[in-house]
């Protein structure tokens, strides 16, 4: 399992391994959104917060197209199913490469990013907090998904649009968090809702996402 | 380590391919699976590997004892020829790659990436894989494609090995895989007889 | 030390930033090259033994 | 040697010589030029009487950005000369010169957004030159992105000169669109601290040391970044070499 | 050259090959944005042009990305390389296909989503009309970056990184048309600059592709 | 159509494989490459067919003479046979697929898709778009991988008719061609000897 852990994100980080291209991504579009909707300072304070965590959700979604599809295209999905580790621990340890090497830098490089949105000071705080707890659910509801598309030529973008609603209660109470917490207000219901959803998906997803798998080898 | 198969049919997208399939594989043993293009060896492999659910018959050995190579050699191009192997020992488990880069003459290979590997090379290296598995029942699809002659005898001799120590090894191939005393099952007698689809409540005719 | 007045924070956070990221950049390149320097010595020493040896 | 032209010096042999002997002096002087310049912009300079004490950042802030702008221009011609002539030591140049240019461009935005924060009142505003400036950086950014993610050097080579010189016509092109999708707070183009008024001797004496400071380490940073690229490319061949043997 | 046409437009048609998926994530973006931004009317109305720009933007960018891996993969394009038709034939031909199969679906989805945005009425016009000069600039400047990085594994969001910025003088003038036209102002400016960006690409950018692409062949 | 390879060096990944490369091969002649794996064939074949170009040397063939057919068959998995044929027929403005269809014995099969052959299917499918290019020189890199006998004696039978018409095959194999009546040439003995790589201005040593 950890042997499988190392080698992931030791291919996440060779060259053309994709490592800090969701940031890229995520930076970019924090660049493109004043580029199309204007300057104007208050109307950027006041989408900051959705267009953030849509800008950490689009960069994940990304960069977990090809979650399975490399091993599977190269035969080593075969290999890993016949190996003597259980499928859902695969499923569960990719999950966690993919957030370490997607979700993590995401939350670091987020408040640089609400600078050039303009975000209200108060808001930083809660932007970390509610990636942190929320990008984990991301990256598994993702890996999910991905194991739903394994094996579709140009899977890529049928896996958005598998994914993208189920992240629609992430970005939801994701966004709730900031927007309050930028304004003020008490945000612990949103914020208990964001870490039961991290923890009912990594609790389940797995399962589903090999079972998934299983079906599509075959 | 014994694998038996009896009565097996297996299907490839809802066709039966196969059907009465039986032998058993005593340790020690090889048996090389010949047969007309298309006839369903790669099939046939993947049921007994488990990556496929056969029609019906009974597919018989001790759990996690099969390892299966097909086609693809599952290496990750920008992995070293080492890294590659020593992966695949960590998931099973086994101590050390170095016998394996030796067996399959890669030790001066070791240092390079997978992608800058020829087409023999890689499969070498696919095979080196089987040997840090660690598993006595060896599924093989076409070990020697892509193989000169003196890989071909490497080969061999790294299958007798396994075999001498008791493993077995089912293979598939149209050629010459250096090991003439493995036996040799005809699939084309097991042809499935042309009928419909079973499963969906038998085609409900 | 200068007054900086009511941008003390301001100034000094500009100097000391620039700076550290002046000074990372320059360590960066020149412990590359050492790096990078130490590998062609031993290749081409050894190369060069393989050659007389 | 011959008395050759200008190409002679794209031979690694003889611009590992020539950079060996300059780089020292290269360097000194731009370590003089940087620590004298920004110690005569911090301490010896008078406070403005509108900014105060902020009118110091100028002395980072200006020369990073013209260091950043041109060396996106260098890698711009370098490219050039490689995909022309193919001489390596002008591909790898502009390979150097990348992570460079690109801490310059972030020292720039840095030191601007410190600066904004007192001048404007806000970190950063969608200012059509602070605009062109971020783009840029994303230009520099994908560059390097696809230096490293290709193995074989030739082949990096060619295609990170081809997309220098798309990218250039492109950010050529966004900084007129930036200009045309809005108007800006920053200032313009003249060394003039309010509109108007021509800047005071007492900045713009050491604002120069500054910048010729900044100029002459990256120049120093870009050969040496060259020569360690060179001698990388010689290890690998090498290596090569010996493998072969084996 | 037609046949190569004919030939991308049926797979992108047949299961899998990823006719809709654009679409798809378009709307996707556009239900994802008031989540995420909050609903109020006037906060859309604003944002509308710059987001459905964007939205278009993004899902031509992920439909692009295999526009030649897929080729390169299964040695297609070795083999389209030594046919006796100029590879710059190819990239073009590749890049209408793309604007064929992803741009003028988006065209015509994008009034949809307008109203889902809350866009004024006076835009929908210029909308359509800025798209439909604008969405070919970005199939051709995609073919050029997925030529850039065909034969990459993971190349999908180094593309985006690369291309992305490129979009940038697009993405300005196709919002700008929409905000005037919108405001009722005048927008002959930044549509003929759009015309001129998509045609100046469509003219010069195939031939860099086309190089880019012999480089990796090799 | 004659090709004629004279003192070809040629490199992979910066590193010269092989040197001094010289032969011809008129109409009507077939060439097999031999050497052991990773000796470079697969370099030889992709830098003659210009995919990659030479160090040194010079390689003289009439233009869009040439045909290429590497260890990927370049089929999109979910075109049919006749599909996939037919767009390379398009493609070399050739007329009609059957004589390839039948020739390679995939008639049957011809309405089925890419991705439901077996990997001997998909080779003669590989084999037929060489016959449907109508180029006269054919480079193939292992042609009868996969292939069983019968398909292989198939293969043996086109390239002979192939050859009688004019065309010429330069093909690397390890393995039965079923086309005895070819020269063989060994690369051993072009290996390059270790040297600095060239063109970075002669590695500036
Ligand atoms: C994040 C914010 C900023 C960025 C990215 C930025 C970027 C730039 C760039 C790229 C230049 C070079 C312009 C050229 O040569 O065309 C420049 C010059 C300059 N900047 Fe800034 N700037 C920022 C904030 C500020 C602020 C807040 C001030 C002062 C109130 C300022 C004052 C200047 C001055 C005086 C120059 C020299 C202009 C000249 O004569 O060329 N900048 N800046
Ligand atoms: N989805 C499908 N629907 C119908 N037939 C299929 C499907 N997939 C594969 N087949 C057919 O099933 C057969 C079994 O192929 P299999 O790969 O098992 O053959 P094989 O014996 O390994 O052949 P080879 O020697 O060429 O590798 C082939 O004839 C193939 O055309
Ligand atoms: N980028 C690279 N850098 C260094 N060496 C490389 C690179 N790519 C390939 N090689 C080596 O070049 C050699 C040539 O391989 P090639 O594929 O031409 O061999 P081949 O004769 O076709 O072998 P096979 O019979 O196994 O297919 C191999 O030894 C391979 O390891
Ligand atoms: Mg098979
Ligand atoms: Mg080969």
């Amino acid at each position: 399992m950890i042997a499988l852990l190392l080698r992931d994100l030791r291919l996440a980080f060779r060259a053309g391994g994709g490592f800090g291209l969701g940031l890229g991504f995520f930076l970019v579009l924090a660049v493109l959104v004043p580029l199309g909707v204007g300057s104007d300072p208050r109307t950027l304070a006041l989408i900051a917060p959705g267009i953030l965590w849509i800008g950490a959700l689009l960069a994940c979604l990304l960069s977990l197209d090809r979650m399975f599809a490399l091993d599977h295209e190269d035969g080593s999905l075969d290999l890993l199913a016949t190996a003597p580790i259980p499928l859902e621990g695969v499923v569960a340890v990719k999950a966690l490469a993919h957030w370490l090497t997607t979700g993590l830098p995401l939350v670091l490089m987020a408040p640089l990013l609400g600078v050039l949105l303009n975000l209200p000071g108060a808001a930083y705080g809660w932007l970390i907090m509610s990636l942190l707890l929320g990008t984990p659910a991301l990256s598994v509801i993702g890996a999910f998904g991905a194991a739903l598309t394994v094996g579709l030529k140009r899977g890529g973008l049928l896996l958005s649009i598998l994914v993208l609603p189920l992240y629609i209660p992430t970005l939801i109470y994701g966004a709730e968090v900031v927007i309050r917490g930028a304004q003020g207000l008490d945000t612990t219901t949103p914020l208990l809702l964001l870490a039961g959803i991290t923890a009912g998906s990594a609790a389940i997803l797995p399962f589903a996402a090999a079972l998934a798998l299983r079906v599509n080898l075959r | 380590m014994e694998l038996a198969v009896s009565d097996l049919t297996c299907a490839r997208g809802g066709v039966p391919l196969l059907e009465g399939v039986r032998f058993t594989l005593p340790a020690g043993a090889a048996l090389v699976l010949r047969g007309p293009n298309g006839c369903g060896k790669t099939t046939l492999l993947r049921t007994i590997a488990g990556l496929q659910p056969q029609l019906s018959g009974t597919i018989d050995c001790p759990p996690d004892a099969i390892t299966y190579a097909g086609h693809a050699d599952g290496l990750k191009a920008v992995l070293t020829v080492a890294e590659n192997l020593a992966f695949w020992a960590a998931i099973h488990g086994t101590p050390g790659i170095d016998a394996a880069l030796e067996a399959m003459n890669l030790t001066d290979l070791a240092a390079r990436q997978a992608q800058h590997l020829s087409a023999g090379q890689k499969r070498r290296l696919g095979l080196a894989r089987l040997l840090v598995t660690g598993r006595p029942i060896w599924l093989l699809d076409e070990p020697t494609v892509s193989l000169d002659t003196a890989s071909v005898a490497l080969f061999g001799s790294v299958a007798r090995t396994h075999l001498a120590r008791g493993g077995t090894a089912l293979m598939a191939s149209h050629i010459d895989l250096g090991l003439n005393e493995a036996r040799v099952l005809d699939l084309t007698s097991y042809r499935a007889a042309p009928r419909l689809p079973q499963g969906f409540d038998e085609a409900f005719a | 030390m200068p007054d900086l007045g009511a941008y003390t924070v301001e100034v000094s956070l500009a100097y000391l930033g620039s700076l550290g990221l002046l000074g990372g950049l320059t360590l960066w390149v020149w412990l590359r090259g050492r790096r990078v320097r130490a590998d062609l010595d031993l290749i081409e020493n050894r190369s060069e033994r393989n050659r007389h040896g | 040697m011959s008395n050759g032209s200008l190409w002679e010096y794209a031979n690694p042999v003889k611009f590992m010589r020539l950079s060996g002997q300059v780089l020292p002096w290269v360097a000194g002087l731009a370590a003089a030029c940087v620590v004298g310049g920004l110690f005569w912009g911090f301490f010896l300079t008078p406070d403005d009487f509108r900014q105060g004490s902020t009118v110091k950042i100028i002395f980072l802030h200006v020369p990073a950005a013209l260091v950043a702008i041109n060396a996106w221009v260098m890698m711009l011609v370098a490219s050039l000369v490689w995909l022309i002539r193919r001489h390596h030591v002008a591909a790898l140049a502009a390979k150097a010169a990348a992570p460079v240019g690109a801490v310059m461009t972030v020292i720039g935005l840095f030191t601007g957004a410190v600066w904004g924060q007192p001048m404007w009142g806000t970190w950063w505003v969608w200012d059509p030159r602070l605009t062109a400036f971020l783009i840029l950086f994303l230009f520099y950014l994908g560059y390097i992105a696809l230096w490293s993610a290709i193995e074989d050097a030739e082949t990096a080579a060619d295609l990170t000169a081809v997309l220098c010189l798309v990218g250039t016509v492109f950010a050529v092109l966004s900084r007129y669109a930036a200009f045309f999708w809005s108007q800006g707070l920053h200032q313009g183009a003249s060394l003039s601290l309010q509109p108007g008024t021509r800047m005071d001797w007492a900045y713009k004496a050491p604002l120069y040391v500054c910048m010729a400071g900044f100029t002459l380490l990256f120049l120093a940073l870009l050969l040496a970044g060259t020569r360690t690229e060179i001698r990388a490319r010689r290890s690998r061949a090498l290596m090569i070499r010996e493998r072969m043997a084996a």
